[in-house]
């Protein structure tokens, strides 16, 4: 037995924190977050496309690194809050590669190169007719289609499958949907346009359940990054901080909290890391640790990221500190790929139960 | 055991509410998410509020008539502020000189100094903030280092006050400065200091909702005329320690209202969204049904006591806890109830529940934080009502 | 407006604690609960009803006291974990006084005197038919009857109405059922034994839901009682207790602990009073406060009592110390007298939810 | 990474099942039921138990083949632990004399020591108990004041110790004593000392289950012979701080093992009872189940360093801390979900979950306080892992 990363994947995380520390720490990231139109540095992708990153996800057959390499980079991104959807270009990624339609390996290497952006759209519009694909034609609205508006092609779930449309000539008939988290760009996307299958329906059923999967790791893995650098943050902070005489960090109910932050996060660790060695090693039971990686994750993170704000005192408020820019991505991350509520029903169901 | 109110005090409350009927024409949720308004103009439009409600003699309703007020009890203060809330009116802009800056004057200002500063604002001619914390004394108050020196007269002020509320756009601010390096309590002095001067800079703070509604504010060698100390040199910490008592009583009720509204629009979008009826939904939503029913009975019980002449003791630290904490519990679990529509962002669009969730959800982070952050309120809990030994 | 109780309830209060600490210190409680078959002092009861005791829940008009003063004795009771079906005699009393059954107003008497244990059997057993009145023999099983062994008559719930079984020549058909609070005595009772109808279906509706009522209040006023007590006895513990050369009392993260049970007795006792008021002053309300005591009660003194154990460290464990007793009662309290859960969904439906 | 467990774990944990399954005949749960057993019968069947663990060599597994062990690696013990805690096989009368005593023999005792104690302790001829907490010295172990005065060669002991597990039917006691009262860890010594003398009186100590599986013990002038000095004079708090840690890992897959089959009986009540289908319901078993695993994940984690050769630090606080406050709120849920039934006393009637939940709740209050409470354990990990500093 062993907890420890592999040299191969040891390396890619420590390169990754290099990389990302030079590239895009956190200061940076923020001007993304806060100015830039797309929500993220289209440089940067295409420097991590070339790199190989944009297809880590791939199995190793298939020329990436799996499930592990993957969460352990998204840790380090996490760390960093990283802007962009990687995470979601990664999940198009792999699903265009297990496509057998024509388009789809085309696509899949070009998302993968970071010379196009291919993200999954999934939720349907709360009223209105469930979008279907009917005649070549996409017909239907979804929203929350992350960094949707500046996709170059969608991955759209009708009831007929799994439809690619690329960017339409007039550009999506998209409506921006601004969150809480100013780093995640969601659009409500309304189509009337022509697409290829790339899976019909089961085909698509069983790639979107693997989608899910990964995204919960994939989300988990954010949500590790995130906490463990905002209790590096906090800890850091009561350090310096003094009151009544003595660093804030010598009163106990302070160090019981930190604590208390510790035991999430280095439990959001093992849960993390578990699952995803399990999607790349015994992928029968990855489907319940996926579900219980994100179950515990989102209030994990949701708890150390918000004790971050409390215990940071009134600059814990500010727009100028970090910590709140942790605390909205966890928000975000933990409603999206599978709530909170919807992964422990997940893992009952997975167990039989 | 009583808990009914007079009927002076149900009179009080009809008339109020008819006034508020007639005088109180957009919500402030409406006004806020109306994209014509910007920060300047919605504190413009609170300034028009606070002197509506001023000339309808609203505003420091406690004081005695000589100084405006209709020597009004906690307990239709109390019903003021829970009514202002039900009808959600803007805030004042001059909510902390009117709490805090008022009662100081009358208790322990000069005749001049009260007829210079409190008309002007009742009607909101001048802004007040207030300038007690500092960026390295926030819990430990007391730690402040901004000095005052003596310069003939007067005084000047130098150092630094932050999470000044309405800062940006007060005149006046009323500051807690050191006159004696040595004595940490009674070394303490209350300044009053006009903004408009060199040797002080105000500066926005932004806030985690993206507003800017605090300042911090950089004193060199700024003007405090000797006419404006309040109370004798030294007596700043306990002018100030007394004047923070009076707040008690005040949001007893309107907390409560103010979650009320919150709730009604959670079981709106809940009712919208068809998840009313899911067993385990119902069972988040009562828990948060009944806290918010709870804090309103300590409420009543603090109104009773203070209408049957008790003083409130620390206890109140039990109340500052109890709302600022559920606040929190409260729009978490809203965004979680209610799926990703309740994370669109603040004030940019509506939700089934028309309650702005998002903003709730940050801004219910600054209420465990200001006015004493839950750590001290606990730490008052264990010392001065349970007796617990300091390590 | 005042919260403080007038001047006659607050003379039954204290005359009250007088009365339990004189004739019923916790020492002596416990060697009650811990020896005695039928888990009461039945000459303190007698002595209870002499005093009025036993019709306090009774209207003013009534020859009692109203819910107001009851909490407050109720209130008293719990501090000392005053053992026996105190409660379950009350709201019998109340029950059978508002029946215009002929039989009802002797038996109500004889159990406001301490004279006769009457109690209300509510629970069907889980398997077999419900209980039924049928040619004046009432036929099916309860459990969970409180003191029910011991009773004297049983006012049972039966799907024709609320029925008064006096015992029959040959005793209870009933097995004890011994919970994890040995306080408290609960039986499962097989019927098929004459009876009398005291109040027909819908008017025992009524009466019941009086019952469920009160009931709620009283166990939100015993909850008070024992959180109030147990907190006592806890920072009094932790002043004397010294580790590491100090009173354990001034570490700080025990005193947050201690001010967070402080924080949930106030509001308990906030809420308790209050409902109990209602109950007399303004019934339109009363159910919804009712409700909203009991929901808070159970889990504020399942925690400050939980806490009392854990502050206590290895002695709380013992059968010696008092904390236990706390916390055992508690959690059946929690449970009867309708189930947080239960209390919860009462809640919003008397708020038309 | 790596979780797999290699062929050869594997190998071992089929033949520990088949051994099981031929060698244990009824669960401990159905022994504890069984009404003709009592307290003295119930550890005579434990200790019957050891011995056929011993004479399969499961006992001691980890110490070399020289003193009964067969040099078996922490995974091997922690397959061991989960095994037995599955099959819910009885707890051996000496597992505290096998997990701390034997390994401070086998590291810090005499050849004398070892020969002439440990084949008695592992087939279970004499049972030992442990003395080192005290009435005022809980949390704060270096606090100790039980004292050992020299007597000619040997040592007089004096003074009480609590919370000896299995006291009442042991034979002896392993003792940190004083002999430097100035000194306050150098002055702790590490004695073996036989429990049926004068001066040593052991009195069994109620716990709030109605079972009395501790004790207290009085010493008054008790012999301690200089041979039963463990280690040299002072070396006690060394041996014994060394010792607990090698506690570690074995817990590892228990814990979650032992509830996974309580969340089990869980499933199988809401299941008898038709709650299982109710969203409030599935939310909070669903809870419970993925903390379950989130602990396995844990203990997994901890498992694979000791076998890549890392030794778990203060983290292992975190694991304390986790299945600790797991077990309060796995019993205390069960019982709200279950309903009245899941109350009926311990160990008198079955519930349809077959699981003694009353029993449960009560018993788990003490895993919080005990070996390390969690306070003491989030002071460890502030100050060693987060390197917080002390007040």
């Amino acid at each position: 037995m062993q907890f420890d990363l592999d040299e191969d994947r040891a390396l890619l995380k420590s390169s990754t924190r290099e990389l990302l520390e030079k590239e895009s720490a956190l200061a940076d990231a923020r001007t993304v977050i806060e100015e830039s139109a797309e929500g993220y540095d289209k440089a940067l992708y295409a420097q991590l496309g070339e790199l190989g990153y944009g297809s880590l996800l791939l199995t190793e057959d298939e020329g990436g690194m799996g499930v592990l390499a993957f969460a352990a980079v998204l840790e380090e991104m996490g760390r960093v809050a990283f802007p962009g959807p990687f995470l979601d270009l990664a999940l198009a990624v792999r699903l265009l590669s297990q496509s057998e339609a024509p388009e789809a390996a085309e696509w899949a290497e070009r998302a993968a190169a970071g010379e196009a952006l291919v993200v999954l759209a999934r939720l349907d519009a709360t009223s209105g007719s469930p979008t279907r694909f009917t005649g070549g034609r996409v017909q239907g609205t979804k929203r929350f289609v992350p960094f949707g508006a500046h996709a170059d092609a969608l991955l759209v779930e009708t009831g007929e499958g799994l439809v690619l449309v690329p960017r339409p000539g007039a550009g999506w008939n998209a409506v921006a949907q601004p969150t809480i988290d100013h780093a995640q760009r969601f659009a409500e996307v309304r189509f009337d346009d022509a697409g290829s299958l790339v899976a019909a329906s089961d085909a698509a059923r069983t790639l979107l359940e693997d989608a899910d999967r990964l995204g919960a790791i994939g989300a988990s893995a954010l949500l590790l990054g995130l906490m463990d650098r905002s209790l590096e943050l906090t800890v850091a902070y009561t350090m310096e901080r003094e009151a009544f005489g003595a660093p804030i960090a010598s009163f106990q109910a302070l160090q019981h909290r930190c604590a208390d932050g510790l035991l999430q996060t280095e439990s959001t660790r093992s849960a993390v890391y578990r699952a995803a060695w399990a999607a790349d090693e015994t992928p029968d039971d990855a489907g319940f640790l996926a579900a219980v990686a994100k179950a515990w994750a989102g209030p994990a993170a949701r708890y150390v990221c918000g004790q971050a704000i409390q215990l940071h005192g009134g600059v814990g408020f500010t727009w100028e500190y970090d910590p709140h820019v942790y605390l909205k991505r966890v928000k975000t991350l933990e409603q999206f790929y599978g709530a909170t509520r919807d992964q422990l029903e997940n893992a009952l169901q997975s167990r039989g139960l | 055991m009583d808990l009914h109110f007079t009927p002076e005090q149900e009179q009080f409350r009809r008339e109020l509410r008819a006034w508020l009927d007639a005088n109180l024409e957009r919500s402030w949720t409406e006004e806020t998410r109306d994209p014509n308004h910007d920060a300047d103009s919605l504190v413009e439009l609170r300034r028009v509020w606070q002197r509506k409600l001023n000339a309808a003699r609203y505003i420091g309703m406690g004081w005695s008539e000589e100084w405006g007020g209709r020597g009004a009890s906690e307990v239709e203060e109390a019903i003021l502020q829970e009514e202002l809330t039900r009808a959600d009116a803007p805030q004042v802009p001059n909510f902390l000189g009117i709490s805090l800056l008022g009662p100081a004057l009358i208790h322990h200002g000069t005749e001049e100094q009260r007829r210079r500063f409190i008309p002007k604002m009742l009607n909101c001619e001048e802004i007040w903030c207030q300038g007690f914390s500092e960026p390295s004394s926030g819990s430990d108050l007391a730690s402040l280092r901004t000095r005052a020196e003596p310069d003939g007269d007067d005084f000047r002020i130098t150092g630094q006050k932050v999470w000044t509320t309405f800062g940006p756009w007060a005149d006046w601010i009323f500051v807690l400065a050191r006159t004696d390096m040595d004595d940490r309590y009674g070394g303490i002095s209350f300044f009053l200091v006009p903004i408009d001067q060199d040797g002080v800079e105000m500066r926005p703070i932004r806030q985690i909702t993206g507003e800017s509604e605090f300042g911090e504010v950089f004193f060199d060698g700024a003007l405090a005329k000797r006419e404006h100390l309040v109370g004798e040199l030294g007596e700043g910490w306990r002018i100030a320690m007394t004047v923070l008592g009076y707040e008690r009583g005040a949001a007893t009720l309107a907390k409560p209202a103010e979650y009320d509204v919150q709730l009604d629009g959670l079981v709106a979008g809940l009712r919208a969204s068809g998840k009313l009826d899911r067993p385990d939904v119902r069972e988040q939503l009562g828990r948060l049904v009944i806290e918010n029913e709870v804090m309103r009975s300590n409420g009543l019980r603090t109104l009773a006591q203070l209408a049957s002449g008790h003083a409130p003791g620390p206890e109140s630290s039990i109340e500052k806890i109890f709302w600022s904490e559920y606040a929190q519990r409260l729009s978490d679990s809203a965004l979680d109830l209610l799926g990703p529509e309740a994370q669109l962002a603040t004030r940019a669009q509506k939700t089934g529940s028309d309650v702005d969730w998002a903003y709730q959800y940050l801004w219910s982070r600054a209420g465990t934080i200001y006015s004493g952050s839950s750590e001290i309120q606990r730490n008052i809990i264990a010392k001065r009502v349970l007796r617990m030994p300091t390590a």
